[in-house]
């Protein structure tokens, strides 16, 4: 086992784990966490571990990760021989890609909390989670626009990178907490890129794509 | 009703669905692995599940919730529940008339879609959606003008009274920009937009946050709480 | 694919606001199903029905709930023979 | 408004028992009202409606409250009483659907392979096989026996994919029973229910709850199995248009597959349980 996972699944941000080590093929130990309704991140036993009441936790190399930015970039620089997920070598990218990290931080705070209380009734300030959930929409709609007028389909630079994989769960889960994806054409565009990528596995809340399967002989 | 127009091509590829609304009527727009377009009121006949969320196989549309399948005649072609069974023709989506015409996707759902013509060489912008009404986003955009990247500015050029559609133009005549404006809700307008004539990327990526300054300020006019108050913005 | 076949369908129950037949013969046209149906009372009507079977037991079911306005107890399904009398689905007297 | 009435003589979950510390309280909405849950001594919880207490009971693990001074009796499941059984509350989840919608899609198998793909289902295992629905008029409840499907992964203790046994139970408008194969244990079932708090008729808080026979994973593990598979469900549910449960079947096309859901509609129909329906169609 490369690293041990607490993970909760319903969590966006254990997913941007769960997903970015399918995508590259690396088998992990999972620990189920009761983050509803046992709140066991709060727990002492979980506090031990690691005291930011957050999940996902990471157990890699000696390391204790709280912060998914930092669980991707490892999993990226320890297991993708190629540098492409992470090109440490190209200045410019690494430089937007840390840009868009940050602003999946927003995703989180804004969509993942308005997604919390709209699923699981926790007490958040819904109305200022929409706003900012809506307006971050916009700008990855935005972004992505751009991109996609210079003949990319992907956040930063022509390939995907684990700046794509940490905008992802949030922005896919956008309609659990109310907002739909029908305003924004090339976000749905980008989410349908992701979902086909081999070695892609859902969550609750993101459907597959739903290929024909070979096995099937209908049609 | 008239046709309306829902996107643009260039965001709907094969085997990719979209939802969109005419008037009060929620649709399912979809491309078949051939890239043949349909336009369906957008809810399975079988449980009632909107058709958007489903998924392409070939040239039928699945539901997402018990994938039953449906051809782009809108006539059911498989129920899985039922593999041996052949659907009668009888089970079917309703059906509304779709065409893409020069990048465009329009829908009508009473009788056949009708688009309008573009110049010739013109290329997808991007779609964009602002909150506000019809009316605000459309003053907004007439009162505006487009900078092409260099230096230069599109100036408003046609707009036919109760159009949806407006037209700059550069001076010298030679590019354009299109905006073809959809009306999903009464507090929501969505444009359309392309360009003609020659652009680099940087001046299409200058017409997208165009759209965006146009945006801002046709909320803004919204959240004003006296409309008469317009003026002074 | 399976064979067509016939069956009459007993429905017993309270029919009173005559939204029944009509509600039937439209299930019977989305379902494609030829055959006819007859009022007999208030209380009870007779479906002859032909087409596939799947379909006919999706006949069948949603006869079992019927129009809001009416209550059905009891549907008897038995075993009939086609006569090709009729074309389509319709109400006969 | 239709079926209000009836609605409110039956019992509604609110609360996991024992979630609430002393002095705490918390507003919530049933039918439609607004009411206040407030912690007690011993984790106790009492209900008020306005400056009503309304009469409160604990069963399966939570708290279940009522709007009647003489309401229908709770159901009984006596399967989940039987020792060495681990009994999960799941915690809440909230749903944009008619309470109805809710309870009919737990009955429904066909959506497996689609919706939970290959963990309750998977492709080219999409048939439905005849099974038996009736509505026991002693006990006035639905039930639906014989039904099998094969599952890939039918429970977080099952290994390789099996054909799983079902037997379903509608015991309360908003309330569903499924028993199924408990992979450890043939001889026994595993018992999973879907307990449902109508907000409005239109919005519901689902509270799932389990009763297995499961000594190897965690209770973390068990309750994230079933929040997966009822999360997965919510977005279909969601995307239902109407809101409301049609009960004129003109409105959609069921066929065999869809026997369980027609008997629910019709149980429904017969029993004035409106509160969530449509009735004409539209």
């Amino acid at each position: 086992m490369s690293f041990r996972l607490y993970n909760y699944v319903l969590s966006g941000n254990c997913y941007k784990v769960r997903l970015f080590a399918s995508l590259l093929g690396v088998s992990y130990e999972s620990i189920a966490v009761d983050f509803h309704p046992g709140q066991e991140h709060k727990g002492e036993k979980l506090l031990q571990i690691s005291p930011a009441e957050t999940l996902p936790i990471m157990l890699a190399d000696d390391m204790v990760l709280t912060e998914t930015s930092a669980m991707l970039g490892w999993m990226a620089s320890k297991f993708d021989a190629g540098k492409n997920w992470w090109p440490v070598n190209e200045p410019t990218k690494i430089t937007l890609i840390i840009q868009w990290l940050g602003f999946a931080s927003d995703l989180t705070l804004t969509i993942g909390e308005a997604r919390l209380h709209s699923m699981l009734n926790r007490d958040v300030d819904v109305d200022r989670a929409l706003a900012g959930g809506k307006r971050a929409l916009r700008l990855l709609e935005a972004r992505l626009t751009e991109q996609s007028l210079r003949g990319s389909q992907w956040l930063v630079g022509e390939n995907p990178t684990i700046a794509d994989i940490a905008c992802f769960p949030y922005a896919a889960l956008a309609p659990d907490a109310g907002l739909e994806h029908d305003d924004y054409p090339v976000i749905r565009n980008w989410l349908y890129a992701i979902r086909s990528l081999d070695g892609f596995v859902t969550m609750p809340g993101i459907h597959e794509v739903h290929k024909l399967r070979d096995t099937e002989n209908t049609l | 009703m008239t046709t309306e127009p829902v996107g643009l091509s260039v965001n709907l590829p094969s085997q990719r669905v979209m939802q969109a609304r005419v008037g009060d009527a929620d649709i399912a727009v979809w491309r078949g692995v051939s890239g043949k377009l349909s336009a369906w009121l957008n809810r399975c006949p079988h449980r009632g599940m909107r058709l958007s969320h489903g998924f392409v196989r070939g040239e039928s549309l699945a539901c997402l919730y018990h994938g039953w399948h449906y051809g782009s005649d809108g006539v059911c072609n498989y129920i899985p529940a039922h593999p041996d069974l052949e659907p009668p023709g009888t089970i079917q989506t309703t059906v509304f008339s779709i065409i893409d015409q020069d990048g465009v996707l329009w829908v009508s759902v009473d009788g056949a879609a009708g688009g309008q013509d573009l110049p010739g060489d013109s290329k997808p912008v991007r779609s964009i959606t602002f909150s506000c009404s019809a009316k605000a986003a459309k003053d907004a955009l007439i009162g505006s003008s487009v900078a092409d990247g260099s230096g230069g500015e599109l100036s408003i050029h046609d707009i036919a009274e109760g159009s949806n559609r407006l037209e700059f133009k550069s001076a010298n005549g030679l590019n354009s920009v299109v905006v073809l404006l959809q009306q999903p809700s009464d507090q929501s307008m969505i444009a359309h937009i392309l360009a003609a004539g020659d652009w680099s990327v940087d001046g299409m990526i200058g017409i997208s946050r165009w759209s965006e300054t146009v945006r801002r300020q046709a909320e803004r006019t919204k959240n004003v709480p006296n409309s008469d108050c317009q003026d002074e913005l | 694919m399976q064979d067509d076949i016939t069956l009459q369908l007993s429905i017993c129950g309270q029919f009173r606001s005559g939204e029944f037949p009509d509600w039937i013969c439209h299930r019977a046209g989305v379902l494609n199903l030829a055959g006819w149906v007859k009022v007999q009372d208030d209380t009870h009507i007779e479906v002859l029905v032909h087409g596939n079977p799947v379909l006919l037991e999706a006949l069948e079911l949603a006869c079992s709930i019927g129009p809001y306005s009416v209550t059905v107890d009891d549907i008897e399904a038995t075993s009939a023979i086609w006569t090709k009398s009729v074309s389509g689905f319709v109400e006969i007297i | 408004m239709l079926g209000l009435e009836r609605a409110k003589d039956d019992w509604y979950p609110v609360a996991i028992a024992g979630s609430m510390g002393e002095c705490e309280s918390h507003t919530t909405r049933l039918l439609g009202f607004e009411i206040t849950l407030h912690g007690g001594k011993n984790g106790a919880i009492s209900v008020n409606f306005g400056e009503t207490d309304l009469a409160v009971q604990v069963k399966f693990d939570h708290v279940w409250t009522t709007f009647c001074d003489n309401p229908r009796p709770l159901f009984d499941i006596p399967e989940g009483d039987e020792p060495g059984r681990v009994r999960v509350p799941c915690g809440v989840v909230r749903v944009k659907c008619s309470p109805l919608r809710a309870v009919e899609n737990f009955l429904d198998i066909a959506h497996f392979p689609f919706v939970h793909t290959d963990i309750l289902g998977a492709e080219p295992h999409t048939e439905v096989a005849p099974y038996d629905v009736k509505i026991d008029e002693s006990k006035n409840e639905v039930i639906a026996t014989k039904v099998k499907f094969f599952q890939p992964q039918a429970a977080k203790s099952a290994g390789d994919g099996i054909v799983t046994d079902y037997v379903y139970r509608v015991a309360a408008p908003m309330v569903s029973i499924l028993y199924k194969t408990c992979p450890p244990k043939p001889e026994a079932q595993d018992v999973i229910t879907l307990f449902v708090q109508p907000l409005d008729e239109e919005t519901c808080d689902v509270w799932p709850w389990m009763a297995l026979y499961d000594y190897e994973n965690s209770m973390a593990d068990m309750i994230s199995f079933q929040q997966m598979i009822f999360v997965q469900d919510r977005s279909i549910l969601e995307n239902q248009i109407p809101r409301k449960l049609p009960l004129d079947p003109r409105m959609e096309i069921p066929t065999r597959a869809d026997m369980t859901s027609i008997a629910y509609r019709r149980w429904l129909k017969r029993s004035g349980a409106l509160y969530g329906a449509l009735t004409e169609a539209v």
